[in-house]
This record gives C-alpha cells, structure tokens and sequence, in this order.
C-alpha cells in the first residue's frame, strides 16, 4: 500500500495531447474533487495506470507501418504511466504524461483530445525519497525514463533550492531522446540544452549511443567519468537517482555501490493490476541483514528502489 | 446455517452454496484478489459473497521469474507460479486480517504431492475465520503438482479424498482445469471422492512469442489464458458439468472465466453456476464485485426474478 | 517435388509441405472461404500458398438452424453444421473451378461413419485436381461424427488408417481439435496411422447465453470458438505438438487459430508450424490471406531470413 | 455473387452522423473513385458490411445505461447494414446509412465524425427487383425496416414515375418510429406523415402495436384491410415489398400469397462474412418444383426473396 490513503480510480479530464516529436506524445490531464486531493499528494516516481481499453485506434495513415499489426489487438489491462509533471492548484491538480507509441494501448492514447475522459488509477507505488543533507543531486535518465525524473527536478527545485542538481541523459540517437526540440549535433558540454530540465535551472549532459548528439557513449560511462573529475566532493552529500532501462539501471547501480554514493532507481515491470494483488510486477530484491534474496513487488514496493536492493542481471 | 433475512435485496440476492448462506453469489477468484486488504481502498470486500484467497502452498514460493504476464486479445497470460507468503506467514500474517472480515473465506490450496495438500489443509481446517477450502488441482504454471493431478479422475479422487478427510467439517471445492477431454468426468471423480463445491475453470495453458526475439514472451515459456476471451468455453464447461453431474449430485458449481460484466455473470448461473468469481476483470477495475452485485441487483429487479437462486441452471 | 526458383521472393517463401512445394506458407482454413470462388472479386486465390475447402461429407449436408454464429470477446462461434453440397455435388460443380487454381488444393472430409469419410476420399483420390485431404475429426458441431473420433488415440488411429489406404498417393492431413487433455496423444496415434501432416486446432465448443431469453445464442446451443480469442492457446499446442511429436517425425504441421496478421502467422511458424491458415480473420477483412503473404515477405526482409522454412521451430 | 463484378472493400468517407432521435442515427457516406462506380450501380435492398473493429466506445454517459455490459465485448466482425439513400453524382456516389444503436457495434458507429474513414464492404447480396406492368407499390415497414425501402421509395419516384406508391408503416409505439419528428398522436389517415417518404410524394399509413400514434394494431391488418376496401383494383398490377422483424414478413408474405398479390420480402440472419464463404446466414427456402425446402443464403442469394420463397417459422 501506498502511504496514504486516497488512492483510487479517478476520472482525468484531458486538457491537451499532443505529439513532440517522432513517436513521443505528451498529454495534459486534470483532476478535480476527490482526484485532485490525491494527486496532490503525488510524489515524484509515483505512477498511475490508465484505462484505454474503450478507445479506438487513430486513422492507419497516422500509425507507424511496423506497429500495424501489434496495435490491432484488443486491450483488456491498464497501463502504467508516470507523471512527468505535477501541479497543485486551489481546486485541481494538473498532470503531464509524457509518452511513447510503441503498441496497442499508447497508439490509442493519441485519440484522446481536450474535453475528453481518462480513467486514471492512482497514484500507487513509492516515488523518489529526498534523503536529508544531500548538496549534490545528479539525475540519470535513459530514453523513456525522463518523466518520472523530469517530476523530480522540479520538486528538487522547489523545494530543495540548496541542492545542486546536474541531469545526464543517454538515449540511442539523438532522435530518441523524448523532448521537444531538434538535438542532432547537439554539442559535449554539460549546459541549458535540454529545456525540460533548463526551465528548473538544471543543465544536462547528454550522451548518445551513436553520437548524433552530445557525447558518444552510455550516459552511466559519462557519470562515472564525471564523478572522477570532481574534486572537493563528498559521496555522503551526494545522491544519485536514475530511470531507464534496466542495463542502464543496473551499471548506474553498480557505480554508486562502488562509489558509496546514495541511490534511487525507478524500475519497471510487466504490470496486471498495479496495487499489488497479482503479482505480476516481482522483482528480485536483496534481504535485509542475509544473503538471501526474495522477489518484491515493482507496483507497491516501488518502482522506486534503493540501488542496494534491487538485484540486477548481468 | 440460516441467516435472517434483513432487507429484500438481501434476500434477492442471497444464496446457499454447500451449506454456506452467502449475502450474494459473487467471489474474488483466488490470484487476482492478494489477500483481501489490498482491495481496501477500492471497494468494500465485506460486500462481497465470498472471498478466495492466492493458493497457499506448505512453504513459501517466491514464483516464476519475470516477466510474467502479457496481455493477448481479450485475455491474458500469467504464470506467476504460485508466489504466495507459505502457510506459516498466511496463518500469522494474513489470517488475522481475514478474520476481520464478515464474508465467508476460502482458502485456496495448493502444493507439489497430495502430502502438501493435506499439511495445509489440516493445519488451517480448525482456524473459525475460514469457511473452506478451494482445492487447486489445474494450476498450469507450475514444475510439479497444479495441473498433474487435475487431469486424471484416479488423482483427482485421489487427493480429494485425502484433502476431504483433513478438512474436517470445512467445505471443500475443488477447482478443475478445463485442458481435459471430458471434464465431466473429473468433475465426477472430484465428487464422489468428497468435494462439496466445484470450481471451474482455471486458465488454459497457452504460450505467446516475441516474433522480434524469437522468445517466449513469458519467462516461463507458456502461462494460463484467463480473460474474456476464454468465457464462452467456460459457460460451456459450466452447464456441461452442470448437466451431466452437479444438477443430479446436488453439488453446487462456482462459475469463473472471463466474467466482466453482470450480464456475463447472470450467463453462468443459467448456465448453472451457484456462485460466480471475478478474476482478470478485477485488475482493470478493482472494484469490479462490486459494481457486478449491483448489476446482478438491477437484472433481478428489471426481470421479477425473486430469489437468484431461481435463475440457477434455468437455462431454456 | 522440385519447382525452379523464379524470382527470389519466391524462394524465401516458399515451403516443402509434406512432399508438396508451396508458393508460400499461407493457406485459407476450411469452411472459411468457401469453395474459393467467392473469394475471386476480393483476391487473388492463385496467389495463395494452399487452398483448403469447406468440409464435403458423402451425402449433402443443409446444416443447423439459424442462428449459426454469434460473436463474443476476440472471437466467435460458429454452429454451421458442416453445411456443404455433398460429394456428388461438389465434383460436379466445384471440382472444375477449383482445377483452374494453380494452388495445391486440399479437400476437407468429414463423416459420421468412418465408411463416409472413406467414401469421399476413395471417390476423389484419383483427381489430378486434389493435393491432398484433411481429415475433419475434431468438428464440434454436429450430432454425430465430428470430434468424437478426434478425442480417442484409437479412434483417430483406426479412421486415419482407414483413410490413408483410401488416399493413395495424395497427401493425408489429419486436424485435431484443442479440447483434449494430451494433444500430443492424438498426434502421435495420427501419425503412426500415416498421417503425413497435422492441422491444429479446430474450434473449442462453447456456448454464449442470451440473458434476456434465457436461452443459448444459436439454436445449435452450442458452437465453436474460432478467433483471436484462442490464438495464444493454438501456438502452446503447435508448439507442444511439434517438440512432442513432429519435429522427431518429421511432419509438418499447419498452424492454425486466431491468426489476424503476419505477426500472428510468424508466431505459429516459430512455434513450429511449416505453414499456417488463415480462418475467422477472412470474414472481416476477405483479403487477410493475401496481406498476410505481404507481411510475412517483410519480415522475412526485415530481419534478414533467407528462406521462411528457417523459421519453422526456431523459438529459442 | 451478385450481379456486376465490382463489389469489394472500399473506404468511404463521413459527411455527417447525427442522431435523429431516440436510438435512431443517420449517417452519410461518400464513396469516391472504384467505390463511387461500385455504389453507383446499388439496387435498394443490397446491403453493405462495416468494420468498426477499430472504433472505440463514446463516453459512458452517453451510453444507454441498459447497453452499458454488452457494449464493452470487443468488436471482430462486421456488421451488415441497407443505406437508405444512394445519390450518383459525376466523381462521387454518396449513401445514408440509418441505423439503430442496439449494441457494441452500432454504438461505436456514433463515435465517427465528418472526414472519419469507414471500412465499407459491397454492394453486397439482391435487392429488390421492379417486375414489368405493375401500376401499385405497396411498401410495408416494421421499425428498422424502414432504410431498404426508403431506398426502393426513391427508386420507385424517379425510375417508375407511373405507379403509384403507398407506404404502410409499423413499429411498437411512436417513439420506435425510426425517423425524425414528432409522431405522438398522429391521425389515423393515409397521408404525407412521414418525411423519409413523403419526399418522394408518398403517403404513409401508420400503426402502432399501442396506438400512440396511427391506427393501433399491426402494419400487416392495417394493409389487409386496406386491401379488402379497394374495388377495381387488380392483383396481378400490384406488388408488396416489406422489410422488417420476421414475423411482420411472414404475415405479410402469407397475406400477399393468399391474395394472388407479388411480394419481395428483405430478410435479415447473423452475417459473419456478407460474401457467402461462410454459410452462417442459412435461410429456409422452398425448392422450386418440388415440396422440398433447402436452405439458401440471406447474404448471397438474398437478402430480398420472393416471398413464396421463404419458408417462415409459424
Ligand atoms: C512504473 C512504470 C512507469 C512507466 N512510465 C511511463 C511513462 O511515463 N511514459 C511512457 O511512455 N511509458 C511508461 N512506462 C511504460 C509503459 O507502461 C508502456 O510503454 C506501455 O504499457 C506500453 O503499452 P502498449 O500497449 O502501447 O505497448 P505493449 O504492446 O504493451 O508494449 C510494446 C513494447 O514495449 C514493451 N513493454 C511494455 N510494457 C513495458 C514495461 N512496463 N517495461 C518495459 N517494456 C515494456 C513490450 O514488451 C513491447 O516490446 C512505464 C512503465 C512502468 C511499469
Ligand atoms: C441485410 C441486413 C441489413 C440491415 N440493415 C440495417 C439498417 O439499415 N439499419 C440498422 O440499424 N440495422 C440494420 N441491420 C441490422 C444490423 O446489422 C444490426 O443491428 C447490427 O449488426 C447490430 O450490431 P451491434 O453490435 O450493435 O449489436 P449486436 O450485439 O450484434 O445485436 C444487438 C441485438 O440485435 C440483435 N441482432 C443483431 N444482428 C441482427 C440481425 N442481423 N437481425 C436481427 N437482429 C439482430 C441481436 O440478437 C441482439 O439482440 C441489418 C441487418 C442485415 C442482415
Ligand atoms: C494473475 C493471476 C493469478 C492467478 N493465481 C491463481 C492461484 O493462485 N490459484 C488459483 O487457483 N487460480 C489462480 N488464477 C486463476 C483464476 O483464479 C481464475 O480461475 C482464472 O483467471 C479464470 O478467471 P478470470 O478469467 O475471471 O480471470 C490466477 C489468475 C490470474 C490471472
Ligand atoms: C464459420 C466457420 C466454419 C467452419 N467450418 C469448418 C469446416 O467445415 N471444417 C473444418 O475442418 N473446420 C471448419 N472451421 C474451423 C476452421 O477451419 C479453423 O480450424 C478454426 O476456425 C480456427 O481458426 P481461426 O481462428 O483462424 O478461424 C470453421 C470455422 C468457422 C469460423
Ligand atoms: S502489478 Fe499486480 S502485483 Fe504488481
Ligand atoms: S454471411 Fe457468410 S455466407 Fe452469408
């Protein structure tokens, strides 16, 4: 369970939905009443899943000719979802989902416009935990993972004024990094490039794995190589928190053990129900004080873990 | 057991399963409903008829590994392999709550050799917060036990009759797999060796690849298909056995397998289910009971039926 | 058989299927696509890897009363009763226009009696027009005959023999049906009889209710679910079928079961089938054999396969 | 197969959709290209079959609440519907398609919008056929019967300008009237009540089963009585087509058998295909010459039949 209470299915109102670019959509959501309360409550790597399951597909031409036959099938589960973005106002919450078409449920996403319906539930799991006594936050983001992370620079920033905050973002090519903008030949240097960190006052260095922007390589290869360069720093005022894929999650993981620094990781999994009654979500964990490791569940007793815990492949 | 009867939805609704006086004939199917405290902020679980629990294995079971499930066209695939807290934990952690509780709890039961079947059984026959058992004979997600012994009518009696004697005075319901021949005559097996109830189905074994990796999308390679893609064959299953044994036998049925709406609901209990359970439906609404006892309600209302237990089997 | 390569697409789709070389692996499912004549203003049947016609039993057959189908979640049921003109009828009427199709045609034989489906067979073995038949013993919907010889290994053993001898030299495939308890069981009895390939699956009985009348949705009562629906229950059997039996015999299977698109197609191919079907799919989209000819060939390019038989059973 | 070789799949474009009352909505299509010389060629009664598969649901409050269960079954087939109106032009051939929201399918029909694209398979089966030297048309209509012969209306107007047409008309009450107005109370008289066809100059004579509006009483007395009232008036001139529920065909076929009258009757069964590869849409049929029946198929040898032809249930 989540720590609080007012979880539950809640009707979003859509107040946009558009496309960013190449397969990456974002959608503006508005909850009132009761949903307005809870996700006032939201806390940074929380999620939702949402119900398309009464939406149709868009017209053939607009989807992409080799999800064709995936998206033909009918969809019966939620999808889970992070918010990229949260706001709290007198009388409602506001909500960014940022997502990527890639199957049946996000193509159908696109079909919602302003004035239109989503059942959301939520919010469910444990989002990123700010430890006190941090000075250093730095943010690791691989392709899909920015939204939960782009939720967090903000609260970082609101709340956390005092703590520097620097966000490394890896993706295959520049075309697959999931923001708005034009970034092929974007240069190496750590700065403003990335507006959906500049606008919290967060500079980004970006890694691709081609190189077609910013530094060639993996972003976990640039952190380390950046931690190296500090000087005068102190692993203890320092945390890490990553999203992404799970390779990119598990070499993250590994370099802040090494280094001793704190770190959070957002994971995923395949999820049935989201609040923790299939089991579905396992995820194998170390235990606490012995060897041995158990299988926790990704939906209730995270997505977010600390990186001690969470056994990765390899 | 008699109940008063309080208020005329109650006695609409109200059904007699194997000696149990259930407020309505809707359950949770066990697997989709945790152990009950879960679904709390979702849905009020005293207003169901009946609760089933995850099977319950002697020992703890961590499951298969990930992923899995994966979504197919109005079904899905799980092998979650049985992943449960073991009877120790379920008696010391879950029970307490269970016992909160003012609806009638099976516990489902599973395990690898009739010995295990029997050790959980025995240990939790005695406990008042439980109302029965639900044998778990058609698990396919699983090395050993689950669906071996459900296949054959020789096993099926024969772990029926050993659990029939650990649960003392517990009703017993056995849940049967519908990847079978002739399900009749394991539903037959399952009765004349004790079961008081029988459930069916459980999912059908099934396998969905990744055409991009050339892989199983399940790590366990293949998984059991449950949704409403597999409900028709389950109201099939239903009045089959409903015909050939239970109508005679006096054994109630407890109809599961794609149920989504009141109406699919209302379709098993003509077809002659006593009782029905919501699995799959529940993950994409969790309160999914709920919302199918009022919907139950409503039919009876707008069809004069007086009591729902009229509707059992009374398919033309 | 060999046949000269012309162009290369054709030498990465093209299959050996028990002795015969096929343009593609993609055949239309009995009793989906008639007697192919109808198909003619929606695609080009020539363009097909095989042709498989509606069940022809010895006398003509009117089939059930209406309603014959009804849909359901990803999926339908059909209870049309093996409606078809007849042996007499069919080599009068149909056989010439299906002797103008430059596609291996095979016949679907069905019976009550295992002398009928001797009779038919006997009758057309000698047409140069046939490549082979497809033993129907896995029917649900009628009466008598049907899936009654397909649940028991003896049965299916003693009619398949049968037929065998009556086949002479034309290819025998024998289509099993999903509701068994080890399909791998009726395989194996198939093949031992001198099946040559196997077909799988037929349809599931079912049942759909209509709650308002209280009674089943076709007048058959019950029918056969066909469909996405039963997809991922259809690729486990495939691919039980080919690793338990198949594979070692060295007999093709022909996939079939809820196939809507090339992905689909691909799925039961690394399950291990040499070729697939196409049913239910045709009735909404009546071209679905040809568009999925089209997708397979780019997968094929997609990812670099240089001859589609390399798929067969290649799930790792 | 029906008579002209250009049937096929055609996409026809939304002009309009819009609800005309109660659970009656009106949609127009425009078919443009092959399709536009395809549905130039419609015969009134033929009939079409849509694919709405890829359609997803309206908001849940616009939903009937009794309908709410049954239209969440996801759609695989399609679903056979008469136009009630087919308009030629030079590059264009328009239809309307007046239908009924009754379940999953047409329910989702309502979701489309002017530009929407509609899968649209046919002309599909035999419609009515005009025979020589007939001078009186007597249309009979049960509730959704109403589009077919709305169709043929039109066709009798402009190519048959010489007979004289009269339409009969039923439903239970005068809110299952499926066309738009006001039908409350309506006089008794045959008279121009009904725009659908007193647009095309013909009159109607309405009944309802509890006389809300027209004569109370079934559409099939009202024509016998109607027929029993006429003096010089020939038989062997005169034709009856109807559509509607089953058993108002089969009075109206016994009617018009015991009469000596022509009858054309457009039958409706569960279609999986429309093409006749299917064999779901048997029809019992008498066989010409002999006191045998078979049975013939609605969707290839139908959907309109003599109505000696048809075996009906009694
Ligand atoms: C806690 C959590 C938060 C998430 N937040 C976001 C988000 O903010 N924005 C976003 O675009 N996506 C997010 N996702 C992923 C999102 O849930 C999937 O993209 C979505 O379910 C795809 O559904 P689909 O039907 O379109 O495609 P599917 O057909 O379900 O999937 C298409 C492809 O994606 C893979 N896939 C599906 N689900 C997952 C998953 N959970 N993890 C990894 N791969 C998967 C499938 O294996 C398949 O290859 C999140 C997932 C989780 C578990
Ligand atoms: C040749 C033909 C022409 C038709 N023309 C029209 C038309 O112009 N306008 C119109 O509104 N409808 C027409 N129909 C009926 C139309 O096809 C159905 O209303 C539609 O298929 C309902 O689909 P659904 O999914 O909304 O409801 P479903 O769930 O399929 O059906 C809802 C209810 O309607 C009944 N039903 C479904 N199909 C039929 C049928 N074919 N005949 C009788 N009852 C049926 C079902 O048994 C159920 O009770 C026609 C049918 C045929 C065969
Ligand atoms: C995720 C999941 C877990 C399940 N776990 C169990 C289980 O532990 N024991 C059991 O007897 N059945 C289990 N089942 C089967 C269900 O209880 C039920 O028989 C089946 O899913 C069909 O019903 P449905 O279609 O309503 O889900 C599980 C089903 C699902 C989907
Ligand atoms: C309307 C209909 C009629 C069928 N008739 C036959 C038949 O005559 N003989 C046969 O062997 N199978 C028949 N089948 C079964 C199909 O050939 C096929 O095995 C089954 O439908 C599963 O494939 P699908 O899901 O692609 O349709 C029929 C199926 C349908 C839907
Ligand atoms: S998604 Fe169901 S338990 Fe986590
Ligand atoms: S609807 Fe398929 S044959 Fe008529």
């Amino acid at each position: 369970m989540t720590d609080h209470k007012s979880q539950g299915v809640f009707s979003a109102k859509v107040t946009s939905n558009r496309r960013i670019r190449a397969c990456f959509w974002t959608m503006d959501l508005e909850f009132t009443g009761v949903g307005a309360q809870a996700y006032a409550r939201f806390q940074p790597g929380q999620f939702v899943e949402v119900d398309v399951s009464n939406l149709g597909l868009p017209p053939e031409e607009l989807i992409a000719p080799e999800l064709r036959d995936a998206v033909r099938r009918n969809i019966l589960l939620r999808r889970p979802f992070s918010f990229a973005d949260v706001t709290v106002e007198t009388n409602r919450t506001t909500a960014e989902l940022l997502y990527c078409v890639l199957g049946p449920a996000s193509v159908r996403l696109t079909t919602l416009s302003r004035g239109d319906s989503l059942s959301v539930l939520g919010p469910l799991g444990h989002g990123f935990r700010v430890p006190p006594g941090k000075r250093l936050a730095l943010l690791v983001v691989g392709g899909m993972g920015a939204p939960p992370i782009q939720c967090l620079a903000k609260l970082l920033r609101t709340e956390y004024a005092g703590t520097h905050v620097i966000a490394f973002i890896g993706a295959k090519t520049a075309a697959s990094l999931p923001f708005a903008g034009e970034f092929d030949g974007m240069p190496e240097r750590i700065d403003s490039f990335i507006p959906a960190f500049a606008k919290y006052g967060i500079a980004s260095a970006v890694t691709t794995d081609d190189g077609s922007a910013g530094r060639r390589g993996f972003v976990t290869e640039r952190l380390a190589q950046w931690l190296d360069e500090q000087r005068d720093w102190l692993p203890e005022q320092t945390i890490i928190y990553a999203c992404g894929p799970e390779p990119m999650l598990a070499a993250t993981a590994r370099l802040a053990v090494e280094r001793n620094i704190d770190c959070q990781v957002s994971t995923e999994r395949r999820m049935a129900c989201g609040i923790g009654v299939c089991q579905s979500c396992a995820i194998e964990c170390r235990v606490e004080g012995s060897d041995e490791t158990a299988y926790r569940l990704c939906c209730q007793d995270g997505p977010v873990f600390d990186a001690r815990t969470v056994v990765f492949d390899d | 057991m008699k109940s008063p009867i309080i208020n005329p939805q109650s006695s609409i609704l109200s059904v007699d399963f194997a000696g149990l006086r259930l407020a309505n004939p809707v359950f949770t199917a066990s697997g989709t409903c945790g152990y009950a405290e879960e679904l709390a902020d979702f849905m009020d679980v005293n207003r169901l008829g009946g609760f089933i629990t995850k099977s319950i294995t002697r020992r703890p079971r961590q499951g298969n590994p990930t992923p899995r499930i994966v979504e197919t066209d109005a079904g899905m695939l799980n092998a979650i392999g049985l992943a449960n807290v073991g009877l120790d934990r379920f008696v010391a952690e879950k029970l307490p709550v269970i016992a909160q509780m003012s609806v009638p709890v099976f516990v489902n039961v599973a395990g690898e050799r009739i010995e295990d079947y029997v050790a959980v059984t025995e240990r939790l026959a005695g406990e008042p917060a439980i109302a029965g058992f639900e044998l778990n004979i058609s698990c396919p997600n699983v090395a050993k036990g689950g669906i071996s012994f459900g296949r054959d009518p020789e096993q099926v009696a024969g772990i029926t009759a050993a659990v029939r004697r650990a649960a003392g005075r517990k009703v017993l319901m056995v849940k049967l797999s519908p990847c079978v021949t002739d399900i009749s005559v394991i539903a037959r097996a399952a009765v004349q060796a004790g079961a008081d109830a029988l459930s069916l189905i459980n999912t059908f074994t099934a396998m969905v690849i990744d055409i991009e990796t050339r892989t199983p999308a399940l790590a366990n390679r293949t998984g059991g298909l449950s949704g409403p893609a597999v409900k028709p064959i389950a109201v099939y299953l239903v009045n089959k056995v409903y015909n050939d044994v239970a109508k005679k036998a006096g054994i109630p049925l407890l109809g599961l397998g794609g149920i989504r709406t009141a109406s699919d609901a209302i379709e098993f209990m003509l077809a002659g289910a006593s009782a029905v359970a919501i699995g799959t439906a529940s993950f994409s609404r969790p309160d999914s009971a709920v919302q199918i006892i009022d919907g139950i309600a409503d039919y009876c209302a707008r069809h004069q039926v007086a009591r729902i237990a009229d509707l059992v089997g009374s398919l033309r």
